[in-house]
């Protein structure tokens, strides 16, 4: 094995075993710390949004722009590979 | 311990996708490694959202008796996750027909004699 | 509420709203007609550029605005996306749809023989779309959904040309280097909204206690940020792909580096503004650090850059090595800003950073169309194959030999006037990182005369006789860069006291940006 | 894809409406039950890739032109887009919820708790619902159909 490589895996190691030891600050599974904005939103998810799922109330109102990026995504990677295979038409 | 397995999971699955990633040669390996650190990130995500015995967050035939919202899960990183993986279907597609076509005008698929292949 | 009252409080959706519901139309309007096509995405861009400019005129004069998407008034705690448009954002919005016009314009000619252009229009305007959208967004995921979509839209046109077996292999190197950044940016998104339950970015700001994991999200957007704005150790995609791409391809490529670019200034000067002067180990202060770190990887990625470009031979590679030194110019003059927060020559730094930017978009680019006017005249990219083309080509050797001065900083271009303030504000921190600024100017000066005298001056080569000027859309595009750089030279202080000193403050003052949202309108 | 043998045509041919409609189903009571756009739309199109696999990119190639499907795509879009628009006409904001509580078509606001499910509630959602389906639906199966259709052809004109 070449110097590169050598380098690469001791590099991927480091940074490996760094995360490892840093995900053990986070919050424990199954209780999450401070919850203000989801509370939030499971409150008044009927009143405001007029929904019962909580979840596409926030994908399509209190977040809906972000789902506006998502269908941009899906709109661009579609135009990506039909301009990719624009000739296999015979 | 126990309450950290999920991120033990995630942190694997992240670094074998990168793994794939890095060291591989084989473009559909590293094509498979990507998608493997993109589920490895869905999962993070989802984890962080998890309440001890809690409901999804919807409101139709409701279990009774479940106060919400302590015992309903947080909805935010299920739509966060949900973007994600549409952006994992389309980094997926764009890059699986890339790779066609490089097989089609290269013959094969080992990085080391496309760059040689290349001069 | 007037019309224009209503457009200007409505501009910030409206900038992103244009675009992209004229790239949805694109399939539609190009099935009826392909002249049409051309004229509707011009038109659009042009509108876009109006919004952009209404806006621009009320946020430089008094302070950021605010546009919440879905709801009148900010409620806390903040649930909806928000977009917060300060001066420094709208800086970067301007120089975003200024190159976009002028790439439009320039392909209108330059793409006439090509297939598949309503996919070309379409992909344009997203990725327009998306360098507009990190530019203006408040919010962190927002941020890197409007990130995938310029790694998802910027590569699939690195590879329009299909048929080159070079584009491709550089458009999958890219979207492996972008998707595998994008998912670490994810994963730092995750790590912020585990700790403080927020995704707006002033909120975030403001709870921000700068834990240890506080520490990797910052290292994470560094590091991905830095790699998508091309900083030195993490460049190598960019060379291939502005070579490979068309010239009017890599001109929004280069928009949307910009916004990563805006993007680490917006994490290191508003999401860590408080922390950014607090001390971490052995009392040296965060701001120190980051600055540092930012001034080495400038300093490698200039050098890289001018050495790599002394020895290309391909044109568009050579423009593509010298941009990675124009970003190592940014990044010093950016973290000499952060290094030294607090002195008075690191304003004068930061001002530097953010008119270079300008200026090196304006230069690069009209290097890059010129690379591509050649490209379309004589269908050849190395240098050693064409020679002499100054007899046939006049307007594009004038337009290529002001772009040479620009980018090598000569005084009456606008080159000068950025780089010489980075020159006074680096050497009041450390004179060799500014000598060493200096030189490798003049190496690229020494480069592109080189450059010059192969591609132009030299004798006539045979099977070049022949050659004809460029199509008059190109030199229109290549003449409104050229005007700019010759206008922005000779007054800088017009520029510099309406646009930069304005956005400078906005990146310093990060407590307006945040009581904006936090303290309720 | 080359073509399946008969019996995997006619298992398909029976699999392929109960897909579809499960797959509309999700997409219509998005705002009521686990699902929307996205997820309903990727059910019809794991649908209509089960009609590809069975009966070979060929056939499906040339009933279906992928101008047609990218045309519906764009529709889809712009239905998004368009109802996110009319929000500022509304609303007064971009993204506005203007039918939630207005009586109009999706209009009633649920009563808080748990409750059946009112298909008439939800204001915007539904809408943006069914034009983010009909996209995700045409989207993937123009990917599937494109893709399956360049491995198949042999030679592609340079």
């Amino acid at each position: 094995m070449d110097k590169r490589t050598i380098a690469a895996v001791l590099a991927f190691t480091i940074v490996a075993v760094f995360f490892f030891f840093s995900i053990f600050l986070l919050h424990p599974w199954g209780a999450p710390g401070n919850v203000q904005m989801d509370n939030h939103i499971i409150v008044n998810t009927q009143n405001e949004t007029g929904t019962n799922n909580g979840v596409t109330s926030v994908v399509f109102d209190y977040r809906g722009f972000d789902t506006l990026g998502e269908a941009t995504i899906l709109f661009s990677a579609v135009a990506g590979v039909m301009m990719i295979f624009r000739r296999i038409k015979e | 311990m126990i309450e950290y397995i999920p991120y033990v999971a995630v942190i694997c699955m992240i670094f074998i996708g990168l793994y794939a990633a890095i060291f591989r040669r084989n473009l559909i390996k590293m094509v498979i490694g990507i998608t493997i650190i993109e589920s490895g990130v869905n999962l993070f995500l989802i984890t962080l959202g998890y309440r001890e015995g809690g409901v999804a967050p919807i409101y139709t035939s409701l279990p009774p008796g479940t106060t919400y919202p302590e015992q309903m899960v947080l909805p935010v990183p299920q739509a966060l996750t949900l973007t994600s993986i549409v952006i994992g279907v389309a980094v997926l597609a764009l890059m699986l027909s890339l790779v066609m076509h490089i097989y089609r005008k290269y013959g094969t698929l080992d990085v080391q004699k496309i760059r040689r292949l290349k001069e | 509420m007037t019309f224009l009252d209503a457009l200007l409080f409505h501009s910030p959706a409206l900038i992103i709203a244009i675009p992209l519901l004229s790239a949805f139309l694109m399939p539609l309007v190009s099935r009826i007609h392909g002249k049409l096509r051309n004229i509707f995405a011009v038109s659009m861009i042009g509108l876009t550029g109006c919004v952009i400019g209404v806006l621009a005129t009320d946020v430089l004069a008094n302070g950021p605005r605010v546009y919440i998407f879905g709801a009148q008034d900010i409620a806390l705690p903040l649930v909806r996306i928000l977009f917060e448009v300060d001066s420094i954002s709208i800086f970067m919005a301007i120089i975003t749809i200024l190159l976009a016009f002028i790439a439009v314009i320039y392909s209108w000619s330059f793409m006439n023989h090509q297939d598949g252009l309503d996919k070309y229009y379409t992909l344009f305007l997203l990725l327009l779309t998306s360098a507009l959208g990190m530019e203006l967004t408040g919010d962190v995921f927002n941020f890197f959904v409007f990130l995938e979509i310029s790694c998802i839209t910027s590569c699939a046109l690195i590879a329009f040309w299909i048929d080159e077996g070079e584009a491709l292999e550089a458009a999958f190197k890219y979207i492996v280097i972008s998707s595998v950044g994008a998912l670490f940016v994810l994963f730092a998104v995750g790590i912020l909204y585990a700790q403080y339950n927020a995704l707006n970015i002033a909120t975030l700001a403001n709870a921000l206690q700068y834990s240890f994991l506080d520490k990797i999200v910052l290292v994470l957007f560094l590091v991905v940020l830095g790699m998508k704005a091309g900083l030195a150790p993490m460049h190598m995609w960019l060379p291939d792909a502005y070579g490979r791409a068309p010239p009017s391809v890599t001109l929004i490529i280069m928009s949307a580096t910009l916004a990563s670019f805006y993007g680490i200034l917006r994490v290191v000067f508003t999401l860590y503004g408080n922390v950014l002067t607090t001390s971490i180990r052995f009392d040296l202060p965060l701001n120190t650090i980051v600055g540092w770190v930012l001034i080495a990887l400038a300093i490698v990625s200039i050098l890289i850059g001018v050495i790599m470009a002394l020895i290309q031979s391909d044109f568009m590679r050579l423009i593509g090595y010298t941009a990675v030194a124009e970003v190592g110019y940014m990044f010093l003059a950016v973290g000499t800003g952060i290094a030294a927060l607090g002195t008075p020559y690191a304003t004068v730094a930061l001002q530097g950073g953010i008119f270079h930017v300008l200026n090196d978009a304006l230069d690069i680019g009209l290097l890059f169309l010129v690379a591509g006017a050649i490209y379309y005249v004589t269908k050849k990219r190395s240098l050693d194959d064409i020679g002499g083309l100054a007899r046939n080509m006049k307007f594009t050797t004038i337009f290529f030999f002001i772009g040479l001065l620009a980018v090598a900083g000569m005084p009456p271009l606008n080159g000068f006037t950025s780089k010489f303030l980075i020159y006074e504000s680096v050497y009041q921190l450390n004179p060799i990182l500014s000598i060493i600024a200096l030189l490798c100017s003049i190496l690229l000066l020494a480069i592109f005369i080189k450059v010059l005298y192969a591609a132009f001056l030299g004798p006539q080569l045979p099977d070049l006789k022949d050659v004809k000027e460029a199509p008059r859309s190109m030199l229109l595009a290549m003449g409104c860069f050229a005007a700019l750089a010759i206008i922005i030279g000779l007054f800088p202080n017009l520029f510099l006291d309406t646009l930069v000193k304005p956005a400078a403050d906005a990146l310093l003052n990060h407590a307006q940006y945040i009581t904006t949202v936090v303290g309720g309108i | 894809m080359t073509e399946m043998t008969k019996i995997v045509k006619t298992i398909a041919n029976i699999l392929f409406p109960f897909t579809v409609i499960f797959g509309l189903y999700v997409i219509a009571h998005g705002h009521l039950t686990p699902g929307g756009g996205f997820q309903g739309g990727a059910i019809v199109a794991s649908g209509c890739a089960l009609l590809l696999v069975a009966y070979g990119s060929r056939w499906v190639f040339s009933r279906i032109k992928e101008k047609r499907l990218a045309t519906f795509e764009s529709i889809g879009a712009i239905g998004f887009i368009t109802v996110a628009l009319l929000g500022i006409v509304f609303s007064m904001v971009f993204f506005g919820n203007f039918l939630a509580g207005s009586h109009l078509l999706f209009g009633t606001v649920p009563e808080t708790g748990s409750t059946l499910a009112d298909l008439n509630t939800g204001g915007v959602l539904p809408l943006m619902n069914f034009a983010v389906g009909v996209k995700v639906i045409a989207g993937l199966f123009v990917i599937v159909v494109v893709m399956a259709y360049a491995s198949s052809t042999k030679e592609w004109s340079q």
